[in-house]
């Protein structure tokens, strides 16, 4: 059987008084993706970020390697050394270049050897077709290489899982491809373990192992992932379907 | 009529004189600016602390120098200090300590203004590689919020050098009081005197200040592309 | 540091700190050359010398006099300091060099002769002085306009913003020889006062030293010496030395 | 610390403290008419008027009120123009706080963003429309932080007035020093008379500053 | 034949030295609906703000109901009380309630009868499923609700064309729908002549009688609408076409 990387137990999550995720229930193996779907305001950031540790959780259990997560900040930061995320604002270093940004936490956190971490560094630029980018500042780039560069950024830590929160919602239509196409290789050719906050039904369809559809912080249905886009269980996902083409 | 007056700047010594007044007032302005940066750096990084008892005491010293006028601190510092507390320094060293009290209070507010403006996800992106509190700090908040905040250090720096012309309240030979003495001195011979020696004193002031306000301007506008 | 002013810890320091006006010709004020030099200033410099140190001078206005002692900024007062019962619970004065009392200075044309004249008309003076002591106390009925230098006062009485300046007469009396246009009109008004050096309550050490040293300046002439050098110059012809300084001499 | 002292001073101390309102308001308000004015010449950028305004806001920032005083005060009948001390500090006030005002205004209706701007021309406003129905407000509002912040700092330059003899706060103290060497006592009340002034205005302004932007853009 | 509202003539524009728009050339005609398509920066917004006047121009000539513009601020300012514009960024004023958005220009601008215009503005409000937020601010509305009322604000000026330029790119997916039907609705019933630009694409297949294709400030191909998206003239537009979808 498939390795199990993480797994969610009954996850509630509260903002003061009002409950915005409600027993969560759900796990992912090695090599598997996972896509978060459902209306704005249905509780996927808040399940995604929970997920590293952004958000302090009260009920509920996390594992991670079958290991449960102690939800306190000194694991959490050391956890986030196997848990890459990327998310929708681009939020690369403004005050350093492209390399410094992707050296920062392997050197500096991880207290890897500067320069293997930067012979790597550049691989990976080379593979997302930046690599004439490496001194350049963020400010210089375009949406989509920003987020091309927040991807490496994470990979260079040799995450186990990584998590990507609509990391395309605020780029040009054009600049959309390049960042799915890595995403999608990631999956193709390293079978990097991940889940997915998306708005791009084609690519969620077509990477999906498994969909989560959230409504109202709760999951309402669990499907594999074409079968989803095929034939959705519930009617509230249909419509969710329907609503997203013109 | 006042065209020959302007010779009262150039009578013996005293355009020199002036000039050492002013350098009095520059100094007193430049220390106080590099202690109390340094000050007020550290309380501003208190100041995004999460106690709130520290966040508390800060922001009433904060608040004190809010409603105290400058003058009043500078005579608060001069009358009280030496006979409340038996410290006896020079009138000079004084106005150091009350300038840099005052600044590092402006900016602590400036550091935690600066320090709350960087960007939420920035912080979270931070952690979410790895970073503890420290490393956070150190690599990602301090350099931006620094460049955030150069506009505002260099208006506080233009403030605190026109602050220094209430220097001569507490009798400390500055430019306006030099220029006094040589208004008196040459009052005879030079009658429209006080008219040049105040318009050169003016003059001066506008020439150190308008160039980095120029600046900080130069600096704002940059910031938001 | 309460102590810091004993005539032994003057010596030890080698400096004798004495607060002065900087503005105030001729009694203490700053030249052309940028040195200075007045009546207080010479006998500043005297004492010092007789105590066998150097002199630092301490720039006074009018009202901080008092507290530059009492913060210990200066270990003496020789800044026309008149000696007032208030001023005698604030601080210890040693023995007068000079006599004084206010005199009230008016423009020519309109002169003020009498203080009746003054009512409800604005008078100018500075801070912290006998003139304001006497005319808040005594003279309700005038107002004042209360300045924190000499040269302010006197810049705002040549701009015409007050009917007179009522100072010292002392000084008004110099005044009026550089700016002929103007008259003692008032020679005195209130008591005569006398100006006195001022030592820091408490500082019995220097008050005997600075008493001792008055009377053997008295005794030997100094302060005809200082008058004629410092004051004379300055003075038109209606004073008299009699008029500022103590019977000199055995 | 002596409580007869304190007593005995309270005379004193309210007249200055009269004095102190009185300048001040006289003072922000004319501050704040200037600081229109200068503001939207300068934004509107009206030929040879808004270079004038450029001059004036420069040079009047960047010196200090003191030396602007003692100009107005005792340079200026050198040349024959007289005003009252009151009227050179009121004056003063203007002149420095109406440059301060017109930083903080210009700033903020350089802050309307130009989707605005784009919209209201779209309906066809003429610049007199745009500027009354969406610079102005908008503008306003933005600015009133920095508004909030001149009419303290204003305040507290009236101190500032000592010099040149008018019997405000700061001068109401420093006088009585001169005359009774009761520092410790005078000071304190001089403190607590500016805390009187300052923290209500603080607040109030603060509630203020929330309303109007509230009002303007709802955060 | 047709009524020619707006016809273009060898339009160029430039920002300082850089040529942004180069000889550009068409025309509209009463009723049509013209898509204007094309990558990030082709200029595609900078044409759509000249026909408003909003940007200035030097070269070329625009005709508004064959009458030739002349571009000085005041022509523009009464031309644009027949042209309507929608902007991306919810451009609403915040200080007015939403009535009081609409009311301002026809009243203020073009000096209307108040009470008239009032009723006028609760039956497109009523059109746009809003009449019960007429007294609310802006603050108050979800994006797609703003775009409403920001087309309605518009069309209460009675213009004679509307100009969109992407007025759904910074919404929500599910908040799209509801503003692209309303555009759809102006153009089936009302018979409004529009220029439109837009990245939905299945949108501007359905709405679209004449698409411009721009690239580089160029006009690469003028074609009729369906046959556009069916069968492109240029290698560049296929390729764009592809593009947008994964
Ligand atoms: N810090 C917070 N405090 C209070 N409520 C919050 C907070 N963050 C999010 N919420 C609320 O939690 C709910 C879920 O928000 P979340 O951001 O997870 O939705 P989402 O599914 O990611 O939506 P979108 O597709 O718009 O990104 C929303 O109702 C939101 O208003
Ligand atoms: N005010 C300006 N000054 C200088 N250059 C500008 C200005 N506005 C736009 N440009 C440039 O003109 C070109 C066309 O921009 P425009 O906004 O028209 O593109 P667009 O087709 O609308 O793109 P998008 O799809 O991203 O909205 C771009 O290269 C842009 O950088
Ligand atoms: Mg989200
Ligand atoms: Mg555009």
């Amino acid at each position: 059987m498939a390795e199990e990387i993480l797994k969610v137990e009954h996850l509630n999550k509260f903002y003061g008084d009002w409950q915005a995720l409600h027993d969560i229930n759900f796990s992912i193996n090695k090599g598997e993706v996972v896509t978060l779907l459902g209306p704005s305001g249905s509780g996927k950031s808040t399940l995604i970020r929970t997920l590293n540790g952004l958000e302090p959780f009260k009920d509920g259990r996390i594992y991670f390697h079958g290991k449960q997560v102690d939800p306190n900040p000194k694991t959490w930061q050391d956890l986030r050394q196997k848990i890459g995320m990327v998310f929708q604002s681009y939020d690369l270093f403004p005050n350093l270049t492209v390399l410094d940004n992707i050296l920062l936490a392997p050197v500096k956190v991880q207290g890897r050897d500067k320069a293997a971490v930067q012979k790597e560094a550049l691989e990976l630029l080379d593979r997302v077709e930046l690599r004439n980018h490496a001194d350049a500042y963020p400010r210089e780039l375009s949406g989509g290489q920003k987020q091309r560069i927040a991807i490496v950024r994470a990979l260079a830590m040799h995450p186990e899982l990584m998590l990507f929160d609509e990391v395309t919602a605020s780029l040009d239509p054009e600049m959309v491809r390049g960042v799915l196409k890595i995403i999608k290789e990631l999956s193709d050719q390293d079978h990097m373990t991940m889940i997915i906050v998306t708005h791009e039904m084609n690519f969620a369809a077509k990477i999906a192992d498994q969909v989560l559809f959230l409504e109202n912080g709760r999951i309402l249905e669990e499907t594999p992932g074409q079968q989803f886009f095929d034939h959705p269980q519930t009617d509230r996902a249909t419509e969710f379907l329907n609503s997203m083409d013109f | 009529m006042a065209h020959s007056g302007i010779n009262v700047l150039f009578e013996g010594t005293n355009f020199l004189r002036l000039m050492g007044g002013l350098w009095t007032a520059i100094w007193i302005a430049g220390l106080s600016l590099i202690l109390g940066l340094a000050l007020g750096t550290i309380l501003g990084m208190f100041r995004t602390m999460k106690s709130r008892i520290i966040r508390f005491i800060l922001r009433l010293y904060l608040e004190f120098f809010r409603i105290v006028p400058t003058v009043v601190l500078l005579f608060l510092v001069y009358y009280i200090l030496p006979r409340q507390f038996n410290v006896n320094w020079p009138a000079t060293w004084m106005a150091v300590l009350a300038f840099t009290l005052w600044v590092a209070a402006e900016f602590s507010d400036i550091v935690r203004g600066a320090l709350e403006s960087v960007p939420e996800h920035q912080r979270e992106s931070g952690l979410a590689l790895g970073l503890n509190q420290w490393q956070l700090f150190r690599y990602v908040l301090l350099p931006q919020a620094l460049r955030l905040e150069l506009p505002a250090t260099i208006n506080l720096a233009t403030r605190v050098i026109k602050t220094t012309s209430l220097l001569l309240m507490i009798s400390i030979m500055d430019v306006i009081n030099v220029g006094q003495q040589i208004i008196e001195a040459n009052n005879q011979t030079y009658p429209t005197g006080v008219f040049w020696v105040y318009g050169l004193i003016f003059i001066l002031y506008f020439i150190i200040d308008y160039p980095l306000s120029k600046w900080a301007k130069h600096l704002t506008a940059k910031q938001q592309y | 540091a309460s102590n810091a002013s004993t005539v032994a810890a003057i010596k030890k320091r080698g400096q004798l700190r004495v607060a002065v006006f900087g503005d105030l010709p001729p009694y203490g004020w700053v030249n052309k050359d940028g040195k200075r030099v007045g009546y207080d200033v010479e006998l500043a410099r005297r004492m010092a010398k007789d105590l066998g140190v150097k002199p630092k001078f301490v720039q006074v206005n009018a009202n901080n006099r008092v507290d530059t002692l009492n913060s210990n900024k200066a270990d003496i007062v020789l800044a026309n300091f008149t000696v007032t019962p208030e001023r005698k619970n604030a601080v210890s004065f040693a023995k007068p060099y000079m006599k004084v009392s206010v005199g009230v200075v008016s423009p020519k044309n309109k002169k003020i002769t009498k203080v009746s004249q003054l009512k409800g008309k604005k008078l100018i003076v500075t801070k912290g002085t006998t003139a304001e002591n006497y005319f808040t106390s005594k003279q309700p009925g005038v107002n004042l306009m209360k300045f924190d230098s000499k040269t302010q006062q006197f810049n705002a009485l040549k701009n015409n913003r007050a009917a007179a300046l009522a100072d010292d007469n002392s000084y008004l009396y110099a005044w009026v020889k550089k700016n002929p246009k103007y008259t003692v009109g008032i020679k005195s008004v209130g008591p005569h006062q006398y100006i006195a050096p001022a030592v820091k309550k408490g500082n019995t050490s220097l008050l005997n030293w600075s008493n001792k040293e008055i009377t053997k300046l008295n005794k030997e002439g100094f302060f005809t010496q200082d008058y004629n050098h410092q004051l004379k110059p300055y003075f038109g012809s209606e004073v008299k030395p009699s008029d500022i300084i103590l019977k000199q001499g055995k | 610390m002596s409580w007869t002292v304190i007593q005995q001073s309270l005379p004193n101390f309210i007249q200055g403290f009269k004095l102190t309102l009185w300048l001040s308001l006289v003072g922000i308000i004319g501050a704040i008419i200037v600081g229109i004015i200068a503001s939207l010449v300068q934004y509107f950028r009206v030929p040879v008027l808004s270079r004038f305004f450029d001059i004036y806001v420069e040079v009047a920032r960047n010196t200090p009120l003191l030396i602007q005083l003692f100009f107005l005060y005792y340079a200026f009948p050198v040349l024959g123009w007289k005003m009252s001390a009151e009227t050179c500090g009121i004056v003063g006030l203007i002149f420095l706080g109406g440059a301060y005002m017109a930083e903080g205004f210009t700033g903020g209706f350089n802050g309307v963003s130009k989707s605005q701007l784009d919209g209201g021309r779209a309906l066809g406003m003429s610049n007199l429309q745009l500027a009354r129905y969406v610079v102005f407000p908008q503008g306003f509002a933005l600015s009133m932080p920095a508004l909030a912040a001149n009419v303290i700092f204003l305040v507290k330059e009236t101190s500032i007035f000592s010099v040149i003899a008018i019997p405000e706060l700061t001068n109401t103290a420093l006088d009585l020093i001169g005359m009774y060497y009761q520092s410790n006592e005078y000071l304190f009340v001089l403190v607590v008379a500016y805390a009187i002034i300052l923290i209500p205005l603080i607040l109030i302004l603060n509630w203020l500053e929330r309303r109007v932007r509230y009002g303007t853009f709802g955060n």
